[in-house]
């Protein structure tokens, strides 16, 4: 299905993207290990080929809707890891001023409507999106992350149905990790795959591999297309597995160790990598120096969160409101 | 001076405000075709268009969420969620979503909505088509919240509501809409600020507070207790978030006694709110405790017989300030059964 | 598709059950007409098949969750016309002891979970009814009517979900009459059938013609006794019309009278007369009798409902707990 | 005695009564094989079965409407609604069906049910997983509502709960179940009947009303008080529906002071109700305004700079009672932020 005829440029382009998840993943842990950042993170280590395939396929100015396993999307589609670090710190230089922390990242700028922390509720806030796209007569079009677990909310089905009934530009991109905290899909849902859920709405559903960001990037190009041309929502489902707990030092028992090294073996970093190196594209020695780079680029973008202030007490009551904040916060 | 009712007014606040900004939309059940349940968008979908006046399937949480995206991109929707007790199966759209996202969102992005409801009993419509929510919206931080009694006010207050920049939820009473009586409404245009109330007859003797229907009550029973030598004055706050508290601060200093009355179910309702605010920082100045005249903590009865005991009349205003001025202590006060 | 071979009796009752039903709407019109019944009612005359074919294929002790236009879904299931009429008029011998009014008939002992003023809200109730029957090991099958409307819904989902995964024995029926209120369906769905959304949740769909009350029968029959064997749900679309407005006085502008027409030329009450005629079950002259015997009951009902006493005021407060009620209601 | 937290009350409390009652069953998102994401429930679903313990589909709305279908066959569902915050997603089911199904039905049927959810700031969670949510439950009539703080209050109230005809709130601070605390709490059985206050800490200066976690804040404020020579009444409500005023009148017409304290937003919070009460009822017995010390008029906000200065904390409690002592007419009154 793919067709794997991409230039040097575009492959390692797409490699060093999902090195920068992973990258950014791994040391949000690390800080949050060292309680730098406090609560709880939900990472996507392991799906980085759902967020970057997905947004790769987009357009600067086209729009997303983010989980609250966002961080990945948020850097694919472009997000400062330095300002999306200190929003996970709750520092003022944040996205959201530190108001809104991990699950909370958006910044109209870069075309991120927002993350949540409600499961399934971004759902038709993209579709508004979408809708605001065809009466606006503008070209935007809008994707909703969403996961397996989120599949499963009356939302989504309201959503999928306004979208379609409407003919919206807009894509439903499911990223199914198998897993809604501890619950495995197969244990709440009676059908194989998520996209055979595409049928109630009369839309197409397309499964995808998640673990390769080529396939997701050729489904999502081709979902946005027909949104782009006035066909309507489409609705993907990439195959994908989270490496790390629901949320950090969440204890996993509801998987085995089995499972967790199958998936790993088919990892989506790694692959690519092979792939590049076996087409000549570029020497391990490149790639370690892409690799070193992405590095350096998170350790600054920790740093940027570190050395950056904190919100101040005074201005707690601020932003509640667009309209007469004081006054409405007051009484 | 021209005269209309409810009804018409909000008709026409909502047609002039589609046509002084296109992007403006409308959206709910039955708001196109059918010009909507009650009539106050017949024609809306012929004069605007498809693309602006949308009829949506019933998923009040989903076309709400819909607006909240749409609010994003810089459209200005105006949702119409049928009866207000269907805002429960919205509720996370209003209360997690659209109330949060500025705040959550470090002030960088709005949602400028306005969510259209009518509210309220009287009608038999029972446990689930006659409650009064606002309680449930103004506890939410994010939220504001009107809900205005006459044709000048729900005119003025939802153009205002559209105008801002923040989610509004703007109760109508559904009574209203089937009360005859109009009211001077200029033709010219005008707009109402948002937390303003409006001291609807002066009075010297006792504060009665009230919004939406209840205004009507408590002006009835103002006019029934003038007869009887005792001066009520009447205020209509009729925005309860932001609330104007130095009107009713004032009105007390001067009457040094406040009855709030409420449709909604006294346990909750937003009448604690002010009566706590009352107590608190007016506790100086009252000569007598602050009361509510209030729904019973009950669900909505169906039977004729049974739903007007259960709600605010007129009548319990009377008895309750009649007590309060003359009763003392240990007055036996008359509430809604 | 209907095998049509059914005895005199069976015809017989089905005629009369539909009699029923539409008398009962009917008178219920008059007196609404006259203001005995105050606020609205939804009727449901012109679907007499769906409730009268869905509750026929049901035991006394299955149970059922009725619509806001669901008096002949309570009648065709067992409901008493007389304690309906007085629920309708909001008196003490009412089944909700007139609490609850037209849109809210419950009655366990007839197998009546409640009728709901919320669009979709029951279809969950009914699944969590046929939970019941699974952890309790007892055999009751509980069947959801609801509109085409409902379908949009995302307790819809949510509902068919966990049937579904969880396997229950619950029967949907949806009665699809084109609209909702004044929407409809074909503007707000992109699928032609809703039955074809049983395809999201890999449970059979089913349509059937919502005017031939022998083919309802059958097809609930069919999801009945899957049910019963422990193969799970079904959901069965039923494709019905109502000749009056949303609710009694209600304008109607949305569609016309052509279309009208159109319907009431496939009635599904003449259409079974002309059957039992054509079959020689009966003569013209033995279903008058039937005709005449349904309209002395609904007369005896209204006659009951009209002497029945109204709930005292002193009793308002009462039910709203079912313990320790006066002290919850106090404070 | 034998002394456990807050988390080990409830996980015995649920586990006695599915030991006791084969007709409870738990429902809710990851109960079963994780034991819920607090771990309040492993290994229930080994004793228990997969039939009686039910790990759910994320549909807030849907499986409680499925547990008030189940309740009305019969069995008795807990359900758990894993953050408070998504208790708006499943509002519906909660407010318009369980809490109306008993009246709607005039008696016949009943919705014997519990609705397990943790509350509560403080851990950095966030507008949407941090909220304090009881108000929107008290005002709905036909919802008993629960708030306990206590190890001890935590097993009694669940167990009365689990065993109660009608639907119950029952919300647990989700910062108690990490808070190390242990009581005493005996391993014999017991329970706590709904609707009875505690007085936590008897005193005679003036009354501290609290519930959940801010329990623990006021008993801390009324040591720090004592030590000023301020005796300070620590009165748990525990239960605010229904809510034993008698115990709060019985404090007040001591102490003649009362502050309430919660952790909710304040406008529109359960304080206002009881102030107005308070206010109303005991007029003549109090000499100051009854105060409030609740949570600010804005959505939690994460930056843990923030969360913490918009929360009551004992601090907050320990000045405005000083104040509401010492300050006179014209002190000025210390809040969250
Ligand atoms: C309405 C709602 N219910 C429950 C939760 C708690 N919760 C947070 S993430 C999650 C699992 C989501 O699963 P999925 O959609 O598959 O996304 P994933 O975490 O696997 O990326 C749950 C249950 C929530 N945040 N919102
Ligand atoms: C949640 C909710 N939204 C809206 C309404 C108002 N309403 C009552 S009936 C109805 C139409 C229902 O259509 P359908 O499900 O097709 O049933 P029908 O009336 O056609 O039998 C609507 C919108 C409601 N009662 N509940
Ligand atoms: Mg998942
Ligand atoms: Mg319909």
């Amino acid at each position: 299905m793919v067709i794997r005829k991409y230039d040097r440029e575009t492959l390692i382009k797409f490699y060093r993207e999902m090195k920068r998840v992973r990258e950014f993943e791994e040391k949000a842990c690390e800080l949050f290990a060292q309680g730098m950042i406090e609560y709880n993170i939900h990472t996507c280590i392991g799906q980085e080929a759902t967020a970057v395939g997905g947004c790769q396929a987009l357009e600067k100015s086209d729009l997303i809707i983010c989980t609250h396993r966002g961080h990945g999307q948020c850097l694919a589609k472009g997000g400062d890891p330095g300002i999306m670090m200190a929003e996970l710190f709750g520092r003022e230089t944040g996205y959201c001023r530190g108001r809104g922390g991990s699950m909370h990242i958006a910044s109209i700028d870069v075309g991120i409507l927002g993350a949540n922390g409600i499961v399934g509720a971004g759902i038709p806030i993209a579709v508004g999106s979408a809708l605001a796209t065809n009466i606006l007569k503008t070209t935007e079009i809008t994707l909703a992350f969403f996961g397996d677990g989120a599949s499963n909310t009356g939302e989504f089905h309201e959503a999928l149905n306004m979208a379609s009934a409407w003919n919206l530009p807009v894509v439903f991109f499911c990223e199914n990790n198998k897993y809604a905290v501890s619950v495995d899909i197969e244990r709440v849902i009676k059908v194989k795959d998520i996209a055979e859920r595409a049928k109630a709405y009369g839309i197409p559903g397309v499964v995808v591999d998640g673990c390769d960001v080529l396939a997701v990037y050729e489904t999502t190009k081709k979902a946005v297309e027909r949104a782009r041309e006035g066909q309507g929502p489409t609705l993907i489902e990439a195959k994908t597995y989270r490496y790390h707990g629901h949320f950090e030092g969440e204890p996993q028992v509801y998987r085995t160790e089995e499972e967790m090294s199958e998936w790993k073996k088919r990892d989506a970093i790694k692959r690519l990598y092979k792939e590049i190196i076996e087409a000549g594209f570029a020497s391990a020695e490149d790639l370690a120096d892409i690799d070193r780079e992405v590095k350096e680029e998170m350790e600054e973008a920790a740093l940027f969160a570190k050395n950056s202030p904190w919100p101040t007490e005074n201005e707690a009551l601020m932003y509640v409101y667009s309209n007469d904040n004081e006054r409405s916060v007051a009484r | 001076m021209r005269q209309i009712n409810y009804s018409k007014a909000i008709t026409e606040a909502l047609r002039e405000e589609m046509r002084r900004d296109e992007k403006m939309i409308i959206m709910g059940e039955d708001m196109g075709v059918m010009g909507s349940v009650f009539g106050l968008t017949v024609g809306f979908m012929k004069e605007f268009g498809e693309n602006r006046v949308i009829d949506t399937p019933i998923s009040e949480n989903g076309f709400t969420s819909v607006a909240i995206g749409a609010a994003m991109r810089g459209l200005r929707p105006v949702v119409e969620i049928m009866y207000v007790d269907f805002a429960m199966a919205g509720y996370d759209a209003i209360a997690n979503q659209a109330a949060k996202v500025s705040y959550m969102s470090g002030g960088t992005l709005s949602v400028p909505m306005v969510i259209r409801t009518p509210a309220g009993a009287g009608r038999r419509s029972a446990g689930q088509h006659s409650q009064s929510l606002e309680a449930i919206f103004t506890h939410i931080p994010g939220l504001k919240v009107v809900a205005p009694a006459t044709p000048y006010d729900v005119k003025g207050l939802l153009k205002s509501a559209i105008r801002d920049n923040d989610p509004v939820v703007f109760i109508e009473h559904k009574s209203l809409y089937f009360y005859d009586a109009k009211c001077d409404v200029p033709e010219e245009e005008y707009l109402i600020e948002l937390g303003k109330a409006d001291i609807k007859r002066a009075g010297n003797d006792v504060t009665i507070i009230a919004w939406s229907q209840e205004v009507i009550h408590a002006l009835d029973a103002a006019a029934q207790l003038a007869e009887e030598g005792i001066s009520a004055e009447v205020v209509d706050i009729r925005s309860l978030v932001p609330l104007d508290f130095d009107t009713i601060r004032n009105s007390i200093i001067k009457t040094r006694r406040a009855v709030i009355v409420h449709e909604a179910v006294k346990r909750g309702g937003y009448g604690g709110e002010i009566a706590a605010q009352i107590s608190d920082e007016l506790f100086d100045y009252l000569d007598a405790p602050v009361k509510r005249v209030a729904g019973s903590n009950v669900v909505i009865p169906f039977s004729p017989a049974l739903e007007d005991k259960i709600i605010p009349q007129t009548g319990n205003i009377v008895a309750t300030v009649r007590e309060l001025l003359h009763g003392g202590k240990n007055a036996v006060f008359t509430n809604a059964v």
